[in-house]
């Protein structure tokens, strides 16, 4: 089940999705996070953000609406401290960067290029963030995040600067609200990425119709799980057959034989992030379900399955 | 996977489900309970009603979809449950000093286990007229006294008539217009959160809201805090 | 529950949405159609079509898929004879009319503008087509469908000449794949539409991992049903704030709750599709939850809600 | 809402569910099942097994989520069910004619039905070895001996042994090969045709196929159809 993709070694393609596994120790009581390929982490911003204000996460069918807002410690604190929790974490660490503005986007990317260079030359015990998950698809912030996402002009300014500044890998998070996530996904890799991750979710509402209003203070929200699974998958498979760097599927995964799907649509790795929610073992159980499913059908490498559809 | 014993209507709206199996868990502290299939994309929170040898028992009220869903199990159901969660209740140190619980409406659900816990605590709970009939008030009432003097308070404030500020600490679960009554009837006050969650161990930062000015989980730094650390206008 | 839109009176604002109800009849052991707002046809093209080959509905979590490829004996066999199976229903009628071409489309709509005028002129014994809906957002079929209805140019074009020769009442269904669809909708108003109808259903992918092959023969498919209604609803809003047409929502309607969360997010109308392979009295039990709802909620009239989010 | 009676295993991945109440219907019709809760969005058409005084029957085959569901559910449980959809066999034609029925796999299970509503016809049964076990088919196999001369077959074609020319009819279920073998034995076969089914009254069109040049809706101009008018090389 070993991958390479970005030059990084994954033990095997499943990563947990940012913003539904913490830090990566939370879920530690259910299994060993070091059993996962990666994990992303929560999405980091320059400032630290509390987030939005009222319900944050309700039920729809199939589905699961979420409006966070990134609430984070900051790039820097958690550089500083909160990474520190990561520190027996032997799964590639993708650190998920979300902004408010280009600005900010470029400053944080500089932290964390900042960070990895001084623990690289040994000045700073610490871990590094082994790829950079540029989030440009997150509906539940009024400023930047998907303003960014929404067309190629907007990913292509960020992603460009971006590069600029950092060396690690830098793998695109894209929005299926995107005006046409193929085109916007080539855009990306023309300007240096060297993945693209999608979907975020979707942008949505929900109505309480006896208080007659909607259920998030923001009015929209984002929309995930096993209810947008078909639609993600779509877009993963066209946004494979469009670029040559390796995709990161997710939207809606639940079990292994959706994490097959994502891979036969043409992932190289997948993300679970609901699923945790719905089995708080979902990360153990889609490993060990595609090595069964390998063994039974005997499939020797995930190439003899990548984008056969 | 659990099977459940029973899963009996105690109220209009109220329901006591039992579930078999070697459970954990202290006081105010919760589960997760969803249904054994797929379909529920979020496990509902529930606290511990009561344990007890080869069982646990939750009380809930149905107000939505998944509570509904619940309401509707039967005896040799299968149900799925993950737990226990939160801080819970301090017990240990409260276990030889004069508490007060106050419960209104389905606050009353964690209390029962936590007087089963304390050392004969009073027991103050408030319930709408509505909610149950005597002869279940009764019942429900029964099981309480059982660990401590039990008052029934329905459809008034209860707050206004009895002297909270006697007791070494309160510990509280209700509606927040309750909760904020309380706490300021006793500085020594407890109270138990109520936040839509999504993961529970603290992962999806659903749940979070100002406590003493630090932003916390109500699922794993909660769901009990000091009441005097709580600013009830911001929780919205 | 009485509503007056584009100059037509409706008894109330459930429409059964095309391709899910026939031609009208299929359900009425269930219920008179007849107690109906309205009623649109299964998609009519120019040329009868046998549709796709293969598997042509599949079920998702909290959703279906569908790859029907519009099936119809075409517009002239249907005005000429599959029409008269209406004869009975005091429902409007909405034309659900889809094309390969712009020429088809224009042909088509020509045809039921000739039908249209006989029948007032008592030429013919037959029924009026009450309103047009164009479908420019059917992901099913090879050419045309949801080409028109990607792009605001494409839209533009399509309706602008079918505007020209239809005189009845003309809606354009909108599909969510649209890069803008607020955009799309504002561009359709302008070229004449009277309204406009969202959504269609949503691009989507469905493999079979044991025959690693996609389900469907046609490799995507579209996606109704509760699934996609949160998505749906923000549509809904988007468009119904940007057009001043009113918008006959639908996605994901399967209870009376769902048409109420339509209405506030400012439907005019809805329509419900899949609801009915759920519950066959889908369409009769959403009526009378509205009007208990009204009652229950003291509302003499939907205006009183409509677009209130 | 309908109540599950019993729900039993009768073969490694059969069942037969049997659900209370008055319904109706002829032979080769089907029903639409569905979980009691919205989660499912497709209803799945199964065939009539049997209807006695207060109970229709079914007999299933476990192939994916759905029928999976149905396996989980026990006596007690709620059931939706709608129907009787589409055409049946020709019954009242045949009923003093000499028939033989052919139902190979889960095709067998509209056949016991059509057996008790004819005249002693012949019946001829085929079934993987793995299926059930020997126990097993000799109990079903009871169950359409009292209809008529019961006949099983196990693991091999049994097209190829029985001379199925010399009957007035033969009326077939099963896996499309076989259908098409046997309707190549009797001119006058009747076959019942499978397809995913949306709405199962003729709305959706997710079942049409192309029968005697024509356009038909499986759910309602068949599913039993002319074996001599059905092309088996466009069904796919
Ligand atoms: C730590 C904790 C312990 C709890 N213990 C109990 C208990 O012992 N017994 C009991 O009956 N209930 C308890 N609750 C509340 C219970 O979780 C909710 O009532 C339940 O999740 C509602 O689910 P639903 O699907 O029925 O409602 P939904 O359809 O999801 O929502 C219906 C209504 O319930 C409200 N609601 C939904 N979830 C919550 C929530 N988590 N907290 C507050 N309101 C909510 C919504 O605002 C909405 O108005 C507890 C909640 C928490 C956070
Ligand atoms: C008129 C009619 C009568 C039927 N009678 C019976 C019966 O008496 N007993 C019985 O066990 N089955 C019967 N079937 C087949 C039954 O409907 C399917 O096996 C069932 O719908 C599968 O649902 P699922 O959710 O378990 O499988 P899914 O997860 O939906 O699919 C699993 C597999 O089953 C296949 N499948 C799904 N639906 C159908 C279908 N409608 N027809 C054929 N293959 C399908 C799929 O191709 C897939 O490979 C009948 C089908 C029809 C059309
Ligand atoms: C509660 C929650 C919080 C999320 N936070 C983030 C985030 O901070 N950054 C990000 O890029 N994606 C975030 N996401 C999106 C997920 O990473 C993922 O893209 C999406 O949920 C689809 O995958 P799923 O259906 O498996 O959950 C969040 C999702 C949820 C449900
Ligand atoms: C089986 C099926 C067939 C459909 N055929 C058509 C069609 O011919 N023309 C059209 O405009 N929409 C068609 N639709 C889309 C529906 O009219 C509707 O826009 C969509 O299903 C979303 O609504 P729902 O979730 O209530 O089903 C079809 C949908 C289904 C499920
Ligand atoms: S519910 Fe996820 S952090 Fe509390
Ligand atoms: S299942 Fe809908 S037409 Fe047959």
């Amino acid at each position: 089940m070993k991958i390479n993709a970005f030059g990084i070694d994954f033990k095997n393609p499943v990563i947990a999705a940012s913003g539904t596994f913490g830090f990566g120790n939370e879920y530690k009581d259910y299994y060993d996070p070091s059993i996962l390929g990666g994990i992303s982490t929560k999405g980091l911003t320059l400032e630290s953000r509390a987030g939005n204000k009222g319900i944050r996460i309700a039920e729809t069918s199939g589905g699961v609406m979420n409006s966070i807002g990134l609430e984070n410690p900051g790039v820097e604190y958690f550089l500083n401290q909160g990474i520190e929790e990561m520190n027996d974490i032997e799964s590639v660490i993708l650190g998920n960067l979300g902004g408010s503005s280009l600005d900010t986007y470029i400053e944080g990317a500089r932290l964390i290029e900042e960070h990895n260079k001084k623990v690289e030359k040994a000045e700073k015990n610490s871990k590094k963030i082994d790829i950079i998950e540029l989030n440009i698809s997150c509906p539940n912030v009024k400023e930047g995040g998907i303003a960014f996402g929404i067309t190629c002009e907007g990913a292509e300014k960020v992603v460009r600067e971006v590069r600029k500044v950092v060396s690690c890998p830098l793998v695109v998070k894209l929005s299926p609200n995107a005006e046409n996530i193929s085109r916007i996904a080539a855009t990306c890799e023309f300007e240096g990425a060297d993945g693209i991750s999608l979907i975020n979710t979707v942008s949505a509402l929900k109505i309480d119709i006896r208080k007659r209003k909607p259920v998030f203070n923001n009015i929209y929200a984002g929309l995930s799980g096993p209810a947008i699974k078909p639609i993600a998958l779509k877009m993963v498979r066209d946004v494979s057959k469009t670029v040559s760097v390796p995709v990161i599927g997710m939207g809606g995964i639940v079990t292994y034989e959706d994490a097959i799907e994502f891979i036969m649509a043409g992932a190289h790795l997948i993300q679970f992030g609901t699923a945790s929610f719905m089995n708080p073992y979902a990360g153990r159980d889609i490993i060990d379900g595609i090595k069964r499913f390998m063994e039974e059908e005997n499939i020797k490498n995930l190439d003899e399955i990548r984008g056969i559809i | 996977m659990y099977k459940i014993a029973f899963n009996k209507k105690i109220g209009i709206d109220f329901y006591i489900m039992r579930i078999e199996g070697n459970f954990e868990g202290s006081p105010g502290q919760f589960y997760m309970l969803r249904s054994e299939d797929s379909f529920m994309t979020l496990s509902r929170p529930i606290s511990i009603y009561d344990i007890g040898d080869n069982y646990i028992e939750f009380m809930y009220k149905t107000v939505g979809k998944g509570t509904q869903y619940f309401s509707k199990m039967q005896r040799g159901d299968s149900i799925t449950l993950y737990g226990p969660y939160g801080n819970g209740f301090p017990v240990d140190e409260y276990i030889d000093k004069k508490v007060a619980l106050v419960g209104g409406g389905m606050g009353i659900a964690p209390l029962m286990y936590l007087a089963k816990k304390l050392n004969n605590p009073d027991i103050y709970l408030g319930m709408r007229k509505e909610a149950m009939s005597p002869e279940q008030m009764r019942e429900i009432g029964e099981s309480y006294s059982r660990y401590g003097a039990t008052y029934f308070n329905i459809g008034n404030d209860m707050t206004e008539k009895i002297d909270l500020s006697k007791y070494d600490a309160v510990m509280t679960c209700g509606p927040e217009i309750l909760m904020k009554k309380v706490k300021n009837l006793n500085k020594n006050t407890y109270v138990s959160l109520e936040k839509h969650m999504g993961c529970a161990v603290g992962a999806c930062l659903s749940c979070t809201c100002d406590v003493n000015g630090k932003r916390v989980r109500v699922c794993k730094e909660g769901p009990v805090f000091r009441g005097s650390e709580v600013d009830f206008k911001d929780e919205d």
